[in-house]
């Protein structure tokens, strides 16, 4: 294989999904790029540039109908495995530090352009969130580094390699101190190139997590004699109970417990029972707001609630303690509750105190939980960060005791709550490396930038709970000049090995002798790369037994706060995160799943709070330092609990996030050596004039309306139409004046689970992702013109201080009786013989009327040209960015790109309904079910999201239509939805 | 027309009664011009009744069966599409294209009916007799091509009975 | 306009040709309670062959309201010609005036069929104990009391009005006073507008509550416009028969056009707003609009086509050309075709909803019934026309409605 | 045919036929007035803000407005339907009231058309312009393609491409059918000979021959025939807009022929702003008399109570039919954030024509006018009421959302008022600006010399 540019196609083997079964005699229409390929060997950027002309040429072809074609070059040897027009699919892992999701990468015509979950990891069985969605994206960040720099001055790799190792022999010889700080790494091929790099020059590795688990690692030091993070499973609690623990959102491992917590409160199948959540926090979080029963606790007196909740416990186990504290009803009831669930409840705290920790681990061991939900025999390893540790090194920086600092993939100067000191011990350090993948704050501070590769440009494998590994594979060559940083710590430690052959011979060593099944290791190898998946069923070394003194110490500390102030809760959304992605337009423009508010943080306050100081949305305010910061009202919140969303105010990540929003990192205080991440007694200074905020949704109640049906859980099991039984009644009545259209062969279908969704995004930026939905800006969304097909309606219901969160995900709804068809002009949006309603969006002329006439609103209006495909030049409006060259290779080009003044809207991916017929079609064999999965449903961590064939009757869609929960939106309009909803059941006693 | 005698009249009404009187006389009045339409003029000129209105029907008719044919052919034969449900030959909806177009037609076949048979239109040639008979004049014009003098004379004769003003016999 | 303080009397030597003055003769009464008797008999004979006493009551049911309508119709036609200062009615005026005679009888008659067990057959909505929920959501408006109130409040606005037209207009003729002219023009007004309202309000109360979950804006006017044509074909009738009779001599060929033109124009009107509330109903396809033309096209599919036919095909093509206008050969049995036309309408608003396609059905009941109740109407009508000279030879535009005459 | 003594005279002085021709052909000659050059001044400045406006709109887009996912029409389909029903008066005056042999009309059908000319094409401006992709206008036209695919006779907005275009052609005809006749009036007392040869042109070679006078009564009364249901149809049709949604607010079947009285109210309330000036301006007053007024004023009082009882209808109906949309759709207008819009719209619609009920007002010049323009913001509201109120907050309140017009939208209807009086003070210096023929052939019944002749 002579282009290098594919050079990591020669190894991988074709996802055996894809089969190929295109004719030979198809191939001759092998597009291929020539000569200026293989000159791009040497690849600077501006060669990468030329060479990606082309594809950038055919971007604009697919995406654009009226651009003329100008060049098309055929392959001169076509690369094995790429048929043009037909996408492969590479299994591989995305972890950046804090999400970690097995993936598999759809790549068209040598770009990568989607990611989607893996289903063969037990982990996460294929669920993915946003962030993981999103992250395609970052790898045409034009933002990023593009190759190595010395002091703001480009330099090759050579220079580099050999400057630094200059200087790092120097400080070997006068035995300084060499520190790598990193994320949390779960590769152990990571790790072992790490050890080598150490062997070559002793030093330290410092593991720091944005978000802070570390109170819990030492907490189980205490307890266990070992610090480590326990695995949890949700979907084996039938009683869970989270203080502020937002394990849907943030905590940990989001994307299992999502999988796990969802997959456990499934009423379908016939499954008549579901975990209960009880939810207790200061801030409303994603997860508080799926909780069946949510309580106000300020983050203060959270200590107290669960020392109360063990001492009550432990009363009812016959062991009295004596405190001070008290005991209320609620923690009375909850005791009991929790106690008549031994072995099969769950208890967790999000906060990264360690007393907070000790009693949980202590309720924990009470109620019987280890062994059944959390097992110490398989830790999690993705928070592996000790804050002290961290802030050691900051302190042994600014007494000048660290000599190289290699900062790999952090970016403290933007996320450590203490930058300015981490700044100024930086000033101390001799060698300063910073090895970032994107641009941020913290490596233009340092004089090497020798930028690591994009996941997807990556050799890397990971284990993230121990015995479950996962591989990484590059989907594409390196765009920049940018290498992997294991690579590059390899090659100063003197090994001169690819990184790919470092793993591969790493798992030949350390795994593969953990498994038997094939006959040698090139058989295994293949195999686990093909599945990116490797659970070797291994567990750690047994914990020494429970000790619960230091639990009982802490218990002892507590006492009944008595703060009156506002407090602070600082966390990170299920979109920006912890800001590591803020350039991605496509989490930027992401609606936060409680306020809808997108394009910037805020403080989220509670209406009565507000109503106290005189502050109304959008009044602006400084929190401590903070600020300035529009408010918003935020019903839900606890009285005087307000919170701020980390990972925005960004000022070097590029042009879509810098200067979106404010650092909120600083309000973060050190509690014990702990970040932490509620904070007691801050200052809300109110200042003049008002700050807009986007928010996709302005309107929050019901109104009354049978929008989204609810019921209990008690009520479901009595009579399983409850909630819905309107629905009966409105059926009744169904009367139209012209007859139903049978449709013969398919008939498409959409079912969406209520009790499923909570609302964490992930389908949004898919269907965005997969759609090429355009983004809009921050000032577009304001005047709420945001694109997406995907929509999460949220509503507040009951009493506005502490209201109940229902949420819906709502698309087109594919209406067999559609109002907007009937009223286009032109033709251009029409019912398909297959129940689709479809847009044309050449014939689309924009009257909007379809739009007009939608009950749903679900249709989307191209105000301005957004990405470049209208006739007319120089009139983009592009303020994220996604129209660059660069940011276009994400395109699908088997969507067609939407020019200026058209309609568009979900199409329910006919272009995956097509692709999979046609498979179908040339296997000569029936479609099956399940097989057609929409881009939606497909990243949906829940699975709430169920698509297929209304015809058939064993279809899983068919089945939920006929469920007694099952309803349409506002089906008494008799418009016929293809979309159908099942009643949310909660599982209250109420 | 080389021949003709002009007369006119100042009032309307003193035209009628003298239009009358001259075609009693048996003499055939070859045209009136008059400022405005006179009512019953018509009558005393013993003209027929228009047929425009058939005109006018049968363009209506014409309109109303393409228009209603064209769309059912589209809807139902030439290329049937399947919008919100509605039956392919959703005949309430046909009715507005129909009726604007039987109105369409109507109107401009029987308009464009009326300026060809009169051979009026854009620079269609004059004769004018009498610049004031589209001010206030009402003027009889008869024609004189064949007539003898004696004829004529008759006329100018009948014309003066008549009460008819500015007795003018152009040769 | 400005009033001319001048006594018209000079108009009064306008020779009028004939007996101005109406006489109702034995032979009229005798055909008139003959037509009653049939009624009753039929409604026996409804009886005696087990034909539900709900059909009947609802049969008695349209024709009050649609003899009503004709009463308010002729007196609309005398109100809306004298706010409009037309002159060319004038000869004929007395005919709608009489109509007007009748509205105290028919409301007398539906009084009595609300009082005895109509409300309950004829209402859905009077079951108090079997309300759903919407129409629970209605019970402020439909509700027993203030039905009856509305009902007096119509009833005595009508009469009161009716009653004031005619005799301004009786005075108006005696000694031909323009103040009274100004009076009638004022009482008139006040009857327009009150029968804008009214119309649409009687119409919700008596024909759309029928059909009590079912709601339509345009109901009111579209009822409106069913009366109108019904009832100038009335009036087309009432003088043909008064020609017939040798009276009514001095109105010609163009009062009858112009009649003809408000039979051909109204037909096309009414075919309009039916189109407009059937095809807006029809393409929202909402089930709660849908049921109510979903129940007459699939059970009463006769009497929902013949409507079409009967009261927009057959005067639309018949009264197209000019002369047909202008003959009462061709025009009352077009007048006819409405009267039945309209009759047929009614009939599909209030059976479905009433009587229900198992037991609706036009037979000896329904013709008798109407048959009776026509009588019972010409009877009034003659009579109220005895009541003051048949032509108001005072009325000051007496001499424009004589001379009339125009080449459309 | 004898007229009743009572009634007024229709034409104030004592005119003879030839006073007629002068009096209503002076406007068109000699210069232009001071007045004339300022108005057509300030025409042209709102034409060129208009031009602005276009580029923008279609340069950058439908973003440029203040639309969004909830609202996609705003004042574009609002100044759309107000435009419409401006430009029914003309049509409505000329066939109408002609069958209904109501004569006043004969003083103002030819100025009242041609506003309805005027007023359609403006009207037709707003939806070519609210196109997203207007240089694809075309397809909206059923024309063979290779694609062999044709438009959606389903379609109210396709309606209204044959409705609006059939009513502007048809309407042109009628006026132009009834400009004829005086444009030989023109032709023959034109000076010069450019001026000769043009009328002559224009006037089609009319002589005022018997038989063409007989024919062109015909058809006009055919036209006026066909003009009636065309006129109701075009308002109808545009209602159908809104009217065949599912949208509540938008879904009521009262909507054609209360559309088609509102359309009817505010035509002649535009008609009245203007002529009230004009009749100054062009020394008309003894054409268009105080009487000519006062019988518009009657038409507005008809149809404005027409309009109220409607709006009472739909507000009763939304609460009877229980229908939770539909009720909150209507307390939404009365009481939501736009409920100053809805106030505008009752008390310029439904309150102000009801001071017409009193004579001292309708025969008030100055009440009038003011009352006229009152009616035109109050029609323009409730277009606005029933685009945006309906649409920005209609079945699910996540979709609700607020819509604000843009500088560039208030450019476009300006835009249009530009071109409205550009046209129209074009018209009244190149056309006459009453019907000449038409007025005298009402001078012997209806005008003052011969009514005293009658009186002795």
């Amino acid at each position: 294989m002579e282009t290098k540019y594919f050079k990591s196609l020669e190894e991988i083997k074709l996802d055996t999904r894809q089969k190929d079964n295109v004719p030979a005699g198809d191939k001759q229409f092998i597009l291929e790029m020539q000569e200026e390929v293989k000159q791009a060997t040497t690849a600077s950027r501006r060669d990468f540039l030329k060479v990606f002309g082309f594809t950038v040429a055919s971007a604009a072809i697919a995406s654009s109908c009226e651009q003329p074609v100008r060049k098309a070059i055929p392959f001169l040897v076509q690369p094995e495995e790429m048929i043009p027009g037909k996408a492969n699919y590479y299994a591989s892992t995305f972890f950046d530090g804090v999400d970690y999701c097995p993936v598999l990468v759809k790549v068209r015509d040598g770009r990568p352009i989607k990611i989607e979950g893996n289903k063969l990891s037990s982990m996460t069985q294929g669920a993915t969130n946003a962030r993981t969605q999103a992250s395609v994206l970052g790898l045409y960040d034009d933002a990023r580094y593009k190759n190595p720099s010395l002091k703001g001055t480009g330099i090759s790799w050579e220079e580099a390699d050999k400057q630094i190792v200059e200087q790092l022999e120097a400080v070997k010889a006068k035995g300084g101190k060499i520190v790598i700080l990193s994320t949390t790494v779960i590769s152990p091929s990571t790790k072992a190139a790490i050890s080598k790099f150490l062997e070559a020059y002793p030093g330290e590795h410092v593991q720091y997590d944005v978000l802070s688990s570390s109170a819990m690692r030492e907490a189980n030091q205490m307890n266990f004699g070992e610090a480590f993070i326990p695995s949890y499973n949700f979907g084996k609690a039938d009683l869970i109970v989270s203080f502020d623990a937002d394990f849907l959102g943030s905590w940990l491992s989001p994307i299992e417990f999502t999988k796990q917590y969802s997959k456990n409160r499934k009423l379908t199948d016939g499954q008549r029972k579901m975990s209960r959540h009880i939810h207790f926090e200061g801030n409303l979080s994603v997860t508080g707001s799926n909780a069946d029963k949510r309580i106000q606790l300020r983050p203060s007196r959270e200590k107290a609630t669960i020392a109360s909740l063990l001492i009550q416990l432990r009363s009812l186990n016959g062991e009295s303690v004596a405190s001070s504290v008290n005991v209320s009803a609620d923690i009375k009831a909850l005791a009991e509750e929790l106690n008549n669930n031994k072995g099969t409840s769950l208890v967790v705290a999000g906060s990264n105190d360690v007393d907070t920790q000790l009693m949980v681990n202590a309720i924990n061991q009470l109620l019987g939980n280890y062994g059944s939900t959390i097992r110490t025999d398989v830790h999690l390893k993705l928070r592996q960060g000790d804050d002290k540790a961290m802030a050691k090194l900051i302190d042994e920086m600014n007494k000048g005791q660290v000599d190289a600092l290699f900062a790999w993939d952090v970016n403290p100067l933007y996320d450590y709550p203490e930058a300015a000191k981490f700044n100024a011990g930086l000033a101390k350090v001799g060698l300063k490396v910073a090895m970032p993948v994107y641009r941020d704050e913290t490596a233009s501070a340092f004089d090497f930038i020798c930028p690591d590769n994009h996941y997807l440009e990556s050799w890397n494998d990971a284990e993230a709970k121990t015995g479950y590994f996962t591989l990484a594979q590059p989907a594409i060559r390196p765009i920049f000049t940018t290498r992997a940083a294991q690579e590059s710590f390899l090659k100063w430690a003197g090994h001169e090995t690819d990184f790919r052959t470092f793993v591969q011979k790493n798992w030949e060593e350390n795994i593969y002798s953990q498994s038997e099944s094939f006959e040698n290791f090139t058989a295994f190898w293949n195999h686990k790369l093909h599945d990116g998946v490797y659970e070797s069923g291994a567990s750690e070394n047994a914990v020494s037994a429970f000790d619960p003194t230091p639990s009982m110490n802490a218990l002892g500390n507590v006492k009944e706060s008595s703060s009156d102030g506002i407090e602070l809760v600082v966390y990170a959304n299920v979109g920006v995160g912890t800001g590591k992605q803020a350039n991605n337009p496509w989490l930027q423009e992401l609606p936060d799943p409680i306020s809808k508010a997108c394009w910037d943080n805020y403080v989220s306050i509670s209406p009565k709070l507000a109503d106290e100081l005189g502050l109304e949305d959008e009044d602006i305010v400084k929190v401590g330092e903070t600020g300035p910061l529009p408010v918003l009202i935020q019903p839900g919140q606890e009285y005087k609990t307000i919170a701020v969303a980390l990972g925005y105010g960004r000022s070097n990540a590029g042009v879509p996030a810098n200067g979106v929003g404010q650092n909120a990192f600083p309000l973060i205080a050190m509690s014990n050596g702990h970040k932490q991440f509620t904070i007691a007694d801050v200052s809300l200074t109110k200042l003049d004039g008002t700050y807009p905020v986007a928010r996709t949704q302005t309107h929050h109640s019901m109104e009354g309306r049978e929008i989204i049906r609810e019921t209990t859980l008690e009520s479901y099991l009595e009579n399983p139409e409850s909630g819905n039984e309107v629905r009966e009644e409105i059926k009744k009545h169904l009367k139209t004046l012209y007859p139903k259209r049978e449709f013969d062969g398919f008939h498409w279908g959409m079912a969406i689970d209520l009790s499923s969704c909570t609302g964490c995004n992930a389908c949004v930026v898919a269907c965005s992702a997969e759609n090429n939905v355009p983004v809009v800006g921050k000032e577009q969304v304001r005047k709420a013109r945001e694109m997406h097909w995907i929509r999460i309606d949220r509503y507040y219901t009951g009493d506005v201080d502490n209201p109940e969160i229902v949420r819906q995900p709502v698309m087109c709804q594919h209406c067999d009786n559609a109002p907007c068809e009937n009223v286009c002009p032109v033709a251009a949006t029409t019912h398909s013989n297959e129940g689709l309603n479809q847009m044309a969006y050449n014939r689309c002329i924009g009257t909007r009327y379809c739009n007009n006439n939608c009950p749903y609103k679900v249709r989307r209006f191209n105000f301005f040209d957004y990405n470049g495909a209208d006739a007319m030049k120089g009139n983009l409006k592009d303020p994220a960015e996604m129209a660059t060259s660069l940011r276009r290779l994400v395109l699908n080009p088997d969507v067609t790109v939407r020019a200026k003044g058209v309609i568009e809207k979900c199409s329910f991916c006919v272009q995956r309904i097509q692709e999979k017929k046609l498979v179908a079609k040339t296997e000569n064999r029936q479609l099956v079910d399940g097989e057609v999965v929409p881009a939606c449903a497909q990243a949906c961590p829940a699975e709430a999201i169920v698509f297929g064939n209304l015809n058939d009757p064993n279809s899983k869609v068919s089945k939920y239509f006929a469920s007694e929960r099952n309803y349409h939106l506002l089906e008494e309009l008799h418009t016929l939805p293809s979309v159908g909803y099942l009643t949310k059941v909660k599982n209250t006693t109420v | 027309m080389n021949k003709y005698i002009t007369a006119y009249y100042t009032d309307e009404n003193d035209l009628i009664k003298g239009v009358k009187q001259i075609r009693e006389k048996g003499h055939n009045i070859l045209d009136v011009f008059t400022p405005f339409p006179v009512h019953g003029l018509d009558v005393a000129l013993g003209m027929r009744r228009s047929r425009l209105t058939r005109v006018a029907f049968g363009g209506g008719a014409v309109g109303a069966i393409v228009g209603f044919g064209f769309q059912a052919w589209v809807f139902t034969k030439a290329y049937p599409l399947n919008f919100g449900g509605k039956p392919y030959l959703s005949v309430p909806s046909f009715i507005p294209v129909t009726f604007e177009l039987a109105v369409l037609l109507a109107a401009f076949s029987m308009v464009i009916a009326f300026f060809i048979h009169f051979k009026l239109g854009p620079g269609a040639k004059t004769v004018v007799y009498d610049e004031r008979c589209t001010d206030d004049r009402f003027l009889v014009l008869i024609d004189a091509e064949n007539a003898e003098a004696d004829e004529v004379k008759k006329i100018e004769k009948a014309l003066s009975d008549a009460g008819a003003e500015g007795i003018t016999y152009k040769e | 306009m400005q009033v001319l303080k001048v006594s018209l009397t000079k108009n009064r030597n306008i020779s009028v040709m004939e007996n101005n003055t109406f006489t109702l003769t034995k032979k009229l009464i005798t055909i008139c309670v003959a037509m009653i008797a049939v009624g009753i008999i039929a409604i026996a004979i409804g009886f005696a062959t087990g034909v539900s006493g709900t059909r009947i009551v609802a049969n008695l049911h349209l024709n009050n309201y649609y003899f009503v309508g004709m009463g308010l119709i002729g007196l609309f036609f005398v109100a809306v010609h004298a706010i409009a200062e037309s002159g060319w009615q004038v000869s004929m005026q007395r005919i709608g005036e009489a109509m007007s005679v009748f509205i105290p009888v028919g409301g007398l008659l539906m009084l009595l069929v609300f009082l005895f067990g109509g409300m309950h057959a004829l209402f859905e909505w009077t079951h108090e104990d079997h309300l759903d929920a919407i129409l629970l959501k209605k019970v402020a408006f439909l509700n027993q009391p203030f039905f009856y109130i509305r009902f007096v409040v119509y009833f005595s606005g009508w009469i009161l009005l009716a009653h004031l037209i005619r005799k301004t207009s009786r005075k108006l003729d005696l000694n031909g006073d323009v103040h009274y002219f100004n009076q009638l023009r004022k009482f008139s007004a006040i009857y327009v507008v009150f029968l804008a309202i009214t119309s649409s309000t009687s119409a919700w109360d008596w024909l759309m509550s029928i059909d009590a979950h079912w709601f339509s804006t345009l109901y009111g006017w579209y009822v409106l416009s069913s009366m109108l044509v019904s009832g100038f074909s009335m009036i087309v009738i009432i003088l043909f028969i008064l020609k017939r009779m040798g009276y009514m001599s001095h109105v010609n060929n163009e009062h009858i056009h112009d009649m003809g033109k408000y039979m051909f124009g109204l037909s096309i009107f009414w075919a309009y707003l039916w189109f407009s509330q059937y095809m807006l109903i029809w393409y929202a396809n909402i089930p709660e609009e849908t049921i109510y033309f979903y129940e007459r096209i699939k059970y009463f599919d006769t009497v929902f086509y013949l409507n079409l036919i009967l009261n927009f095909a057959i005067p639309f093509l018949l009264l197209m050309a000019r002369n047909s206008k202008r003959v009462f050969w061709i025009l009352i049995p077009v007048a006819v075709v409405i009267f039945i036309g309209h009759w047929l309408d009614l009939y599909q608003l209030i059976m479905p909803g009433v009587v229900g396609q198992a037991e609706a059905g036009i037979g000896i009941v329904e013709i008798g019934t109407t048959i009776g109740y026509l009588g019972l109407f010409m009877l009034v009508v003659f009579y109220g026309l005895t009541k003051s000279s048949l032509v108001p030879k005072n009325h000051p535009f007496y001499k424009e409605s004589l001379e009339y005459h125009t080449n459309y | 045919m004898y007229v009743s003594p009572i009634r007024e005279p229709l034409i104030r002085g004592e005119k003879t036929y030839s006073q007629v021709t002068k009096d209503i052909l002076a406007p068109m000659a000699g210069k232009p007035s001071k007045f004339w050059y300022m108005g057509i001044t300030l025409a042209g400045i709102a034409l060129l803000f208009g031009a602005w406006a276009t580029y923008q709109t279609v340069y950058y887009g439908i973003g440029t407005w203040g639309l969004n996912k909830t609202v996609g029409w705003g004042w574009g389909i609002t100044n759309f339907v107000w435009w419409v029903g401006i430009g029914h008066a003309g049509t409505f005056i000329s066939a109408i009231l002609l069958l209904f042999r109501q004569k006043w009309r004969t003083s103002i059908n030819r100025s009242a058309e041609a506003m309805t000319l005027i007023a359609i094409a403006c009207a037709g401006f707003f939806p070519l312009i609210h196109m997203g992709r207007l240089l694809l206008g075309f397809f909206i036209f059923p024309y063979p393609n290779t694609r062999a695919l044709w438009v959606n006779f389903n379609s109210p907005l396709l309606w209204d491409v044959f409705a609006i275009s059939t009513y502007f052609a048809v309407s042109l005809v009628f006026w132009y059918v009834g400009l004829v006749p005086d444009l030989g009036t023109v032709r023959d007392k034109a000076k010069g000979k450019i001026r000769k040869a043009i009328y002559g042109f224009l006037s089609f070679g009319w002589t005022g021959s018997a038989k063409h006078w007989s024919r062109h009564e015909t058809i006009s009364l055919i036209l006026a025939g066909l003009a009636a249901p065309l006129v109701l149809s075009v308002h109808t049709i545009v209602s159908f807009d809104f009217a065949t949604s599912v949208i509540p607010g938008w879904h009521t079947t009262i909507f054609p022929p209360y559309f088609v009285s509102g359309a009817v109210f505010s035509g002649f309330a535009m008609v009245l702003t203007l002529l009230i000036v004009a009749r100054k301006a062009l020394n008309l007053e003894e054409y268009i008399t105080v009487n000519h007024i006062e019988s518009m004023n009657k038409v507005i009082i008809l149809t404005g109570s027409i309009v109220g009882i409607a709006y009472i209808t739909e507000f009763f109906i939304a609460w009877y039919s229980g229908v939770e949309y539909e009720q909150y759709a209507f307390i939404n207008r009365a009481t939501g954030p736009y409920a100053w819009a809805y106030w505008i719209m009752m008390t310029c619609n439904v309150v102000t024509p009801q001071l017409f009920w009193f004579k001292k007002i309708r025969t008030s010049l100055v009440a009038t006018f003011i009352i006229s323009i009152f009616v035109n913001i109050g029609m323009w509201f409730e277009r606005f009421v029933i685009v945006v109120t309906s649409l920005h907050r209609d079945f699910l309140p996540s979709s609700w959302t607020m819509y604000k017009p843009s500088l560039v939208e208030v450019g476009l209807y300006v835009g249009t008022f530009g071109l409205f009086f550009t046209l129209f003070l074009l018209f009244i210096r190149v056309f006459p600006v009453i019907a000449i023929a038409e007025v005298k052939s009402v001078l012997k019944s209806s005008g003052e010399n011969q009514k005293h002749a009658h009186h002795e």
